[in-house]
């Protein structure tokens, strides 16, 4: 396994050096995505399914997806095409010293206690099988509670980026779509099979890897789909029902971390008794809000058909 | 409910019901979780004064695998700070982000944004685990970013994707640094590492995430994002980014040098970091002094303010030993950020209100403020005499506080610096107060009222009374300070 | 017998795989990349999944493989066909 | 755009025969990863028409504007 | 060398790498993309640690899911604001200069 690992590792940094001298940016998500597919690889080797999971759906999968809607938006608005990438000596000189120090410090570092013994203690007071699962929404509840509101605060920051005669268009770029097409045909297809998928990794994720992130990264995916290829309109902003969803998560994490305060075991505190069911509940809000909420980031702000637009 | 978990909770709940609700209900909504935040940052404030730190395990789990919060006097100082700032930021943005005047667009947006930040911002200065607080910064960069892109002209456009840029790589070089840590001792939380047995990969980690913290709270010379970002968006949200937002890095910094790692601020690291602050101080003041636009003068100023925070470290830590003079560097440090962040605030207050009525910054606009706006004008004056630390302000107090342990150790250069300092202040303070008190026609809009005018004015006297009643904050600050900073002066 | 024919079927497989891979690399223009990549790639990956069937423990996981076979036939079949038309477009411009 | 196939189907492969090397659980990672590779070869058709959300099959779709985004397509997984 | 060194010390080159391309690159997509991969790096380092000592650590796992959603939400921030600043200037790139001043058109800049 050890030929397979390394040919891994090469091919990782051989494609990540393809994505930063590549070409054009194209070609560089083009890469990207490749990069994301031996990187989830690389986490099943290291034992970590959960994250294989999540750089599968959201590190190679949204991410690339989001690039490549950046890249229509500009083509759309007739964007110069990039020039390749010149050498930067000093740059790379740097950047080797940066990994020179990384790669040092691997082989300096100790291995010290792990909070392993501790882990071990309260894992059958955590409600779930899955420790990372335990981890996120259990025993650093905090920080996932406050993650939802970063990918909130995200999606406000880029409907701030709307111009202002859109704000009352629906979200994204306007799709066009020939009516009984194979890519309508897709849309209508493939949503279904994607959403047993996503429901599946989300209750799969209390035992064994899955949990809300990865899917409703799974259901973003699925909105995603069925918007490009035109079985479903995106939302206006002010569509009051949608953004409903997008809080929906968060406010019942929230709200279940301040019932545990009032009801004097303390924030964030989920009884031994009902932990399963509580995050099992939690999970479910927070699928809907991470789906909505990833869905609209990747259409970005409104555009209607005016502006920006090529003569078609 | 525990003040603590009011504060923290509330303006996220507010942040999320007013992005569901409809744009008019939102804003009371987000008005009330204002109104309510700020009544429970007053009573933790008096909670900690009173009964000394708070600690609470959040979820009931013990670090190394939960998380720990605690108020010690610093953080009760900084929230109280933050509490006041945002509580007349929302006075004064009521009219000024209103749907007629600013757009349905920003008037949807600023106060989510508003409340995430202030949300963030709790979080960072009780937050006790490094990745937590590495949450918290992310959280209070994009809201940040999208806070200055709510101006929507293409000037904001650039300075915003300038400043995502460097609060980016700070966020990278810091998570770096927090990778390291756990990597080497397997937890993140500060108490514990403070009791760490020491690792070769520490000074590396520090490294990382001093740097990383630098380039969020602008320190020269990762400045450059701050004067274009400060200065293109709407004067109520400059007013968070540039009373706020730096601190929560600088408190980070603070935790890191002298609470989770006091022995590695060797004399060598410390003088590095004074030494830019130094820069800092005198890039800034000269930049802001060639400035024609008020927004950027004071942005500029901002980048100065900053690095004086930075030159007390040289004095507030050397090694674990504990130096006589140290409680009174990192006292004066913190004085000098909260007064810093009053006064900030209370200026780019007064500039929105100018700007309401003369829809320009430009110096020559300003002409004759004071007559038709005299409660601000006043408001700008104090402050000025706070940004140059003029007695009797905060940051007399505060730059007193630093000079007089720069004598005490015999490093009168910082104490020079200091001084330096505030006459370039007084200089670039000077020129718009001397055209705003010139007799001019003004009033080409309706004035808004009285009670708006004096909203200002409440942050501009809470710098000076700062320095007036210092007694009770100087208590304050001495619950929970770190052991490398006590028995001073 | 269960590893022999996990074996056979998967080997096949892998060899339908790298045939893909070596069209798409190799083959001068879009169209027979196309063929080249949809049709082996997909044998290759119908082939590997009926051979580690016969390693599964339970149901679960033989549904798991179908149904990764089936989403991967069916994107492939419909971005061969998009793909081929954005070529197409491409290469007679009106 | 072919990449993303090859990524899809490729890495699916590579995941399900390790499966029974690694643990079974890593088929749900093949799943995920061949329904955002669907996502993602939507993406690239999007991305790579004239006004960056049309569809190939349009009767009038634009020609794309960009010659040197345009010649790529087609000839991106040669790397 | 073992396994868990090649995926630590990959970790370590993809961080230089990703920072090389945020330099040397003035695409601003790509740039984000360079974000990506220093971010990503630094996770992949992050797993090779947790993944010491024979099982792994469940907590940095917790915590790389936690950075890659946040990553997610940066990226996408950013990718908005890049879009806008070409569809203003019409190129993908920030402009030289770095210092704020006030330019001649920025008389009626403020709100």
């Amino acid at each position: 396994m050890i030929l397979f690992d390394a040919t891994l590792c090469a091919l990782i940094i051989a494609v990540a050096l393809a994505t930063v001298a590549g070409r054009d940016s194209f070609r560089a998500i083009v890469f990207f995505i490749v990069y994301g597919l031996f990187v989830s690889v690389a986490w099943v080797r290291l034992d970590a399914v959960n994250v294989a999971l999540a750089e599968a759906a959201i590190g190679a999968g949204l991410t690339a997806v989001l690039f490549l809607a950046g890249i229509g938006r500009l083509r759309r608005a007739h964007v110069q095409a990039d020039q390749s990438v010149p050498l930067h000596l000093p740059a790379a000189l740097a950047c080797t010293g940066l990994t020179a120090a990384l790669g040092w410090a691997w082989f300096a570092l100790p291995l010290p206690d792990r909070p392993a013994p501790q882990l071990a203690q309260a894992m059958p007071q955590a409600g779930v099988e899955n420790a990372v699962t335990a981890v996120l929404l259990n025993f650093r509840a905090w920080d996932t509670l406050l993650e939802t509101v970063v990918l909130l605060a995200a999606l406000i920051g880029v409907w701030m980026l709307t111009r202002d005669g859109n704000w009352s268009a629906p979200v994204g770029v306007p799709q066009n779509v020939r009516p009984g097409g194979i890519l309508s045909g897709f849309g209508r297809v493939l949503p279904p099979l994607g959403f047993l998928v996503g429901v599946y990794l989300v209750y799969a994720g209390t035992s064994r890897p899955g949990g809300a992130f990865q899917g409703g990264t799974v259901l973003a995916a699925v909105g995603l789909v069925a918007a490009m290829a035109g079985t479903v309109r995106p939302p206006r902003i002010m569509a009051t029902g949608w953004r409903v969803a997008l809080i929906i998560g968060s406010l019942a994490f929230l709200l279940a971390g301040v019932a545990g305060e009032l009801l004097g075991s303390g924030f964030l505190t989920l009884p031994v008794a009902i932990a399963g069911n509580a995050i099992l509940a939690i999970e479910i809000a927070l699928t809907v809000s991470i789906a909505v909420t990833l869905a609209f980031l990747v259409l970005g702000p409104p555009e209607s058909d005016g502006s920006g637009g090529s003569a078609s | 409910m525990s003040a603590l978990v009011i504060l923290l909770t509330l303006p996220l709940l507010g942040a999320m019901v007013a992005v569901a609700l409809p744009p008019r209900a939102g804003r009371l909504a987000a008005l009330f979780a204002v109104a309510g935040s700020t009544a429970a940052a007053l009573w933790l404030t008096v909670q900690v004064a009173t009964q000394g730190v708070i600690r609470l395990e959040l979820g009931g789990w013990a670090p190394p695998l939960g998380i720990a919060l605690e108020v010690d006097g610093l953080a009760a100082m900084m929230i109280c700070m933050a509490a006041l700032v945002v509580l007349c930021v929302a006075l004064v943005a009521l009219p000024i982000m209103a749907p007629d005047k600013a757009g349905a667009r920003a008037a949807f947006g600023f106060w989510p944004l508003m409340l995430m930040l202030w949300a963030a911002l709790n979080s960072v200065f009780v937050s006790r685990d490094l990745f937590n607080l590495y949450v918290g910064l992310e959280l209070l960069s994009l809201a940040a970013v999208a806070l200055v892109a709510i101006e929507g002209k293409p000037a904001a456009i650039t300075a915003a994707i300038r400043y995502l840029f460097f609060a980016l790589t700070g966020s990278l070089l810091y998570l770096a640094g927090v990778v390291l840590i756990y990597a080497a001792h397997g937890t993140l939380d500060i108490d514990l590492l403070a009791q760490r047995v020491a690792a070769p990969t520490d000074r590396l980690a520090l490294a990382l995430m001093t740097a990383g913290l630098m380039a969020k709270s602008a320190l020269f010379p990762f400045h450059v994002w701050l004067p274009p970002a400060h200065a293109g968006a709407p004067a109520p949200a400059s007013a968070m980014l540039s009373a706020l937002v730096p601190k929560a890095s600088f408190v980070i910094l603070l935790r890191l040098w002298f609470e989770a790692m006091p022995e590695l601020a060797t004399e060598t690291a410390l003088l590095i970091i004074a030494l830019l602050g130094t820069v800092a101080v005198f890039w800034g003041s000269l930049r802001a002094l060639a400035q024609s636009r008020l927004k950027l003068i004071v942005a500029y100023s901002t980048v100065a303010q900053i690095g004086y925070l930075f030159v007390a470290f040289r004095l507030a830590g050397e090694g674990s030993t504990g130096v006589p003079w140290a409680a009174g560097a990192w006292n004066g440090a913190v004085f000098l950020a909260i007064s810093h962040g009053l006064a900030k605030s209370a200026m780019f207050l007064a500039v929105g209100q100018w700007v309401m009525v003369t829809s320009s910054d430009r110096l020559d606009d300003l002409r004759g403020m004071a007559q038709a706006m005299p409660m601000t004008a006043f408001a700008f004056a104090l402050s000025a005499v706070t940004l140059a630390g003029l007695p009797p302000s905060g940051g007399f107090t505060g730059k007193y506080l630093v000079m007089t342990a720069a004598f005490a150790s015999g490093q009168w250069g910082w104490a020079l610096v200091m001084a330096a300092g505030g006459l370039l202040a007084v200089a670039y303070v000077y020129r718009p107060l001397a055209l705003i008190f010139t007799p001019g026609d003004v009033a080409r809009g309706i004035l808004p009222s009285r009670a708006w005018q004096a909203v200002p004015l409440l942050l501009a006297g809470a710098s000076v009374l700062l320095g007036l009643a210092s007694a009770q904050p100087f208590n304050l600050l001495a619950i929970g300070r770190p052991g490398a900073a006590e028995d001073g002066l | 017998m269960a590893d022999i024919a996990t074996y056979v079927l998967t080997g096949l497989g892998l060899m339908f795989f790298l045939a893909g891979t070596v069209g798409l690399i190799r083959f001068p223009d879009t169209f027979s990349r196309l063929h080249a990549l949809t049709k082996a790639d997909n044998l290759g990956l119908g082939l590997t999944a009926l051979g580690i069937a016969f390693q599964a423990q339970s149901w679960r996981e033989i549904a798991l493989l179908v149904l990764i076979w089936a989403l991967a036939l069916l994107s492939a079949g419909t971005a061969a066909q998009l793909v081929a038309r954005t070529a197409l477009n491409e290469t007679d411009p009106e | 755009m072919m990449a993303a196939q090859l990524v899809g189907t490729g890495g699916a492969g590579i995941l399900i025969v390790l499966a029974p090397l690694s643990g079974w659980e890593i088929l749900d990672v093949a799943l995920t990863l061949v329904m955002l590779a669907a996502l993602a070869s939507v993406g690239f058709v999007k991305a790579a028409s004239g006004d960056g959300a049309g569809d190939p099959e349009e009767e009038d779709s634009p020609a794309p504007p960009l010659r040197q985004a345009g010649k790529d397509i087609g000839t991106e997984a040669d790397g | 060398m073992s396994a868990l060194d090649f995926f630590a010390l990959t970790g370590a080159a993809l961080v230089g790498l990703g920072s090389y391309g945020l330099i040397a690159i003035r695409h601003l997509l790509r740039q984000i993309i360079a974000f990506n991969l220093i971010g990503s790096g630094l996770f992949l380092f992050f797993g090779a640690v947790a993944a010491r000592g024979g099982d792994s650590d469940p907590v940095p796992q917790a915590l790389i899911i936690t950075g890659i959603v946040v990553a997610l939400s940066a990226s996408a921030l950013a990718v908005g604001l890049a879009v806008v600043q070409a569809e203003a200037s019409g190129h993908a790139e920030l402009p030289d200069g770095d210092d704020a001043s006030d330019g001649p058109d920025d008389a009626q800049d403020a709100t």
